[in-house]
């Protein structure tokens, strides 16, 4: 995904070459990482004003995110992601308008059109797969779609990412097994937050590293600091140079840190102290990062000053046109339980039943 | 008498039986500390300590395997399972291993245990927060199904179901957590299982129902009254085993029969209450038995219209009463 | 035409699917070298090397969840497994996300796959190799459930699932493997899924019946024509999407109507099929609609005594189209 | 379930001596080890006679499983067998009527009453879990047992047994996640032969040694060579005194084979060559076992004959015993769905309606 190239956008600072990326690269990747944490707070404060019922946040992760999806190449690459991937599926080409529609969830949202909860997000054409609630299911799914990627030849890499919590289920056990036996090009990305809603990660993670699981399937574990977004990027890189190359999976955990109660339905104050949340709130990406780059001279004044500006006006104009979106017209409802309409069952009867209103699309 | 919510009186179901026999005991996702997800569990944890509430990893079909082998050796666990949707993870657990227990060990070994799940829609759930999964489990033999509509039901279905010496499935519409209330005695009661009760009497058409559809039920009822339809409203309260003397009971009497359920319709419970009925009673009928049902989408979606199209309603049940009674 | 046994016709629709089309592929445990336990796969794996036969590890939860992924990245997995009494692993998966994925992307992603499962009892199987899981899938809109019960069916019906854009679950009664021959052509056919046949014509009852139970159903109807009365065998073959029209159609003409299903009677298929019939066609009806099926325990016991019990068979079927004749 | 003690039965040769034992216990596992062989060996012959219509084996499994079986008290721990533990059934208390009935499945079959299919022990006066025929799920009994256990300070400990294969389950993943934040007294055991019914060990477990799999949960991972009947007794009852002392669990893996087919609807040498069915009987646990007792002093020519003789006898006994036994009446096929008989169904129409004989146990 870099843009390194000729021309201005090839210079690099040190710290831009030190991971072989321009400093234009990392200017993107912090936009992004401050693109998704604006589009989050908007997320909440729709959610308090009564504009939207639900919010299930990916703020703390963004800087994972950014650094681990910066490694994938574009609309060829696959990402089976989870509900806090906000800033993964904004690198991985959907918009803030995309987001934004999937939160209100209009008619006119491309991921599911109004039918899926907030969070679930969705972009075909970005091969981002549809997110669904059931955790860690979405792992088998980017396991086979890396099978698919091997038997056809399409040089394509599948990532799966999820929390710790989720980590567990016997879906990872089995999609690991099958994924190292025939080191498919696939690479596992568990964000580690340290809490399943309300279950600290000692209750719910049998060890202190999920990477150290890697090793029981044999294939590489890699522990990363999820502040660090230019190290996600380099772990992310490699893993998926070597799934590419035929070299197999790897398991990527990153540390992160949940800033926000796990969803707007929780009260996060309730299992966690305020030292620890306070240790969580030092652990922000975003000005981790940002000092990284002002001290390496990457971002100044004026760019910041600059992208303040573009991202708010951004946010504004996704959830404005979000907002005016229309929602989707209820009779759609039985729309697309089967490729072939008339497969469906006759709808309800409180349903009208004109041409093209009953068992299928119109 | 004390006025409870529905979920109160869960609550207190759970911390009176847990008082009671020392070898009850409560794990899921959640359920400690911070007392679930709905607060169904609050304050057991800080009452009864990390021994027997306990906050399990995000894996449902270790909730319900281990339940299995901690009821083999003694304890009564009851496993909360965060949404029903989430029971499938589960599904091989509970039906090749918590069904089949007592049947292949010839009656010797019993799992005791109790399942308890918030399950259904209309809160904005979307399709995997809003499910009613009933119907894959009543018909496994070997499990029992309970699905309570008021507060004094809840908690004396549920004391019931603790004190099973087989599992019980204990399904509870998130919906009703907050919204019912009702009187609940201080006092320790059960209300036995496998058995339905008339919620209403009337003389044109019973109505068969369970869970929030009892309440809307009852007020579609209250709908056509004023129309001279007089429905009789039969609350199942337990699936399985099934009360047919009450249902059949009902239907002899009145000669038509409308089953309602939140449930897609095809193949859901309710097409066993309408087989029974269409075979047991039919000389009795006067019309055709009916079923109103959700309608035969995957899942409830998420936007407040389309979930709006696929809830029941007591107008839509209004409607379908309208309907038969007028055949 | 050549004769075959029932898993030839079917190994012979796969292969033959394979080569029409690069992107089918066949996954599952024993599925390559050995060519499955029944050997419905046999000689695949030869045939079409280590990509498109793949022996997977024994993990039904993966087998699906690739399958699923697979499918969403261009090929056409054939899923096996290995006895449907496992497919419950992979419950979630099937019922939370095949089932789920167009409905839940709005239309705009599939997931095209076909799993296939033997089913059934009556061959020493036990409880856990006998059992009949369709009522568990026929529920789940999004999924479509097929159950044939000839040669030529089997290998038409399954061409037809594997070129279908949606998951479509095979269930392949295995004591049928063997035991049933039929004329199937050598040319390319396909039997078009949602249509049930008429297999044998009747005015007085109408025997609706799907795999193994359609022969039983055709020899009870065999038993009791000598005492006058005529059975019409409606063999549904496609169980979801069902076809309506054909089922309506013949009860409409006799009046009365049996269900015959081999899996657990309450909850199970027929019951649906009870309650659409009791419900569409009840101006129609000269006799309850009835039901005939497996008893209600949690599975099929091994001792042959025990099995024969458990076990439908014509003479079982003809007593129940007695009774109803009699009506 | 050592024999140790007083008397002459005290006696111990150094090799007894180095695993803690007396030559009377060495005796006895080996009197274990071949009576499980006998047993399966008449089994596969009644199998063969058409007197029994399915056979499944522990062939080549029989010396891990006395050995580790003998590390635990009888009647007190637990265990969740699978399939293949005939010597871990007959180590723990189940006697060869025990098997043959349920070979059999006769109505006096004490784990099934004849409703299971064979090769699904169950001794519930012994605390051997009824084996189901879907791998892996008994790994979260044993763990729910072990829970159990904990909470009553019953001191006991459960163990579950299972294959290679069904070692990539999802619920072996979520077992061991679970025990090991618990600590539980729990010991997974894994006897790995190599197969999945037709499918090897490499396209079926992503590692060499299952036992790789235990850092991954933070536990102790042991290999121990199966045909070592002492060495997996001395790893069984390393792994059961950490147990029952607060220890926490411990993945065993016993590398075994398997001398026959699958089972008796397999054939394997549609899948495995002679060189490898040969490396296999160079494997066999028995003659092994022998030999070392033998080189010890511990198994002399008169012992030997003596127990040729008893076992032969017993083996006879059991078959004769099982083979006369009634076959269960088909209408308590009703039976048993439920604690209560008025919970169940109504019987089937060709079910007599008599008293005692609808729905319940009689
Ligand atoms: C199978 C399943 N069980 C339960 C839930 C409810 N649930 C949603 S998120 C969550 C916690 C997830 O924790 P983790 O995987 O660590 O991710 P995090 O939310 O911390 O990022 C739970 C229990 C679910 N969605 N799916
Ligand atoms: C869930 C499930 N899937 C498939 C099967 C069919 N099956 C029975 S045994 C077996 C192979 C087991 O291999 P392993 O665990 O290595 O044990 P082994 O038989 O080699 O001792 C299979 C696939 C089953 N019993 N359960
Ligand atoms: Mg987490
Ligand atoms: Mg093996």
């Amino acid at each position: 995904m870099t843009l390194t190239g000729d021309g201005p956008d090839a210079t690099a600072s040190p710290l831009a070459a030190s991971v072989g990326l321009a400093d234009a690269d990392l200017v993107v990747m912090y936009r992004l990482v401050a693109l998704a944490r604006a589009v989050d707070e908007r997320m909440w404060i729709l959610n308090r004003a009564g504009r939207i019922p639900f919010v299930i946040s990916g703020q703390g992760h963004e800087g994972a995110q950014v650094g681990l999806a910066w490694a994938l190449r574009r609309n060829h690459d696959w990402i089976a992601p989870f509900y806090r991937s906000i800033a993964t599926c904004l690198t991985a080409g959907m918009t803030p308008r995309d987001l934004m529609l999937a939160q209100y969830a209009k008619a006119s949202d491309s991921g599911s059109g109004g039918r899926q909860m907030p969070g679930h997000y969705g972009g075909p054409e970005h091969n981002i797969v549809s997110v669904s609630s059931p955790v860690a299911t979405q792992i088998l799914h980017a396991v086979g779609i890396a099978l698919a990627a091997r038997i056809r030849g399409t040089d394509q890499v599948a990532v799966a990412i999820m929390g710790e919590g989720s980590s567990n289920q016997g879906d990872v056990h089995e999609a690991l097994n099958f994924a190292a036996i025939h080191r498919l090009p696939f690479v596992f990305i568990v964000e580690n937050n340290g809490y399943a809603i309300s279950v600290p990660a000692e209750r719910e993670v049998s060890v202190k590293d999920v990477a150290m699981r890697a090793s029981g399937y044999g294939i590489p574990g890699v522990v990363v600091d999820g502040t660090d977004v230019l190290a996600c990027y380099r772990v992310g890189r490699e893993a998926v140079e070597r799934a590419r190359s035929g070299g197999g999976p790897t398991l990527i955990e990153a540390k992160v840190t949940r800033l926000t109660a796990h969803s707007s339905d929780d009260q996060q104050t309730k299992y966690r102290s305020e030292t620890d949340l306070a240790e969580g709130r030092a652990h922000d990406p975003l000005p981790i990062f940002r000092a990284r780059l002002r001290e390496a001279g990457v971002l100044t004044d004026e760019i910041e000053a600059a992208l303040t500006v573009e991202i708010a006006a951004v946010v504004e104009d996704a959830t404005d046109f979000a907002e005016a979106e229309p929602d989707p017209d209820p009779f759609t409802a039985v729309d697309w339980v089967y490729a072939d309409p008339a497969a469906s069952e006759p709808p309800p009867p409180w349903h009208p039943a004109g041409p093209g209103l009953s068992g299928g699309p119109h | 008498m004390a006025i409870r919510t529905f979920i109160e009186a869960i609550r207190d179901g759970m911390a009176g039986e847990m008082r009671r026999d020392g070898s009850v005991i409560v794990l899921g996702e959640d359920v400690g500390r911070k007392g679930g997800v709905f607060l169904a569990t609050d304050g057991l944890w800080a009452e009864f300590g990390d021994d027997r509430v306990i906050d399990t990893p995000l894996t449902e079909s270790m909730i319900i395997g281990a339940s299995i082998g901690a009821a083999m050796n003694g304890l009564r666990p009851i496993a909360e399972i965060q949404f029903a949707d989430f029971i499938h993870p589960a599904f091989n657990q509970l039906v090749s291993e918590a069904a089949r227990m007592r049947y292949r060990t010839n009656g010797v070994v019993g799992v005791p245990m109790v399942v308890r799940a918030p399950y259904g829609g209309g809160v904005h759930g979307a399709l995997y927060h809003s499910q009613s999964v009933e119907a894959f489990f009543t018909h496994v033999p070997g499990l029992k199904v309970v699905i309570p509509s008021t507060p004094y039901d809840a908690k004396g279905l549920l004391r019931s179901a603790i004190r099973d010496e087989d599992p019980v499935l204990y399904f509870e519409h998130k919906k009703m957590y907050r919204s019912v209330r009702g009187e609940v005695p201080d006092v320790e009661y059960t209300v036995p299982l496998g058995r339905a009760s008339i919620r209403r009497a009337g003389r044109h058409v019973t109505l068969v129902a369970y869970g929030l559809m009892v309440a809307y039920g009852l007020e579609a009822a209250e709908r056509v009254a004023p129309e001279g339809v007089e429905v009789e409203v039969v609350d199942l309260r337990t699936l399985r085993p099934l009360d047919r003397e009450t249902l059949l009971g009902s239907v002899r009497k009145t000669g038509k029969c409308l089953v309602a359920y939140e449930d897609n319709r095809f193949g859901g419970y309710g097409a066993e209450i309408a087989a029974i009925v269409a075979e047991e009673a039919f000389d009795y009928l006067d019309g055709p038995v009916s079923r109103i049902a959700g309608p035969d989408v995957p899942a409830m979606p998420y936007n407040h219209a389309l979930e709006d199209w696929f809830m029941l309603s007591p107008a839509k049940i209004a409607d379908a009463i309208r309907k038969l009674a007028a055949y």
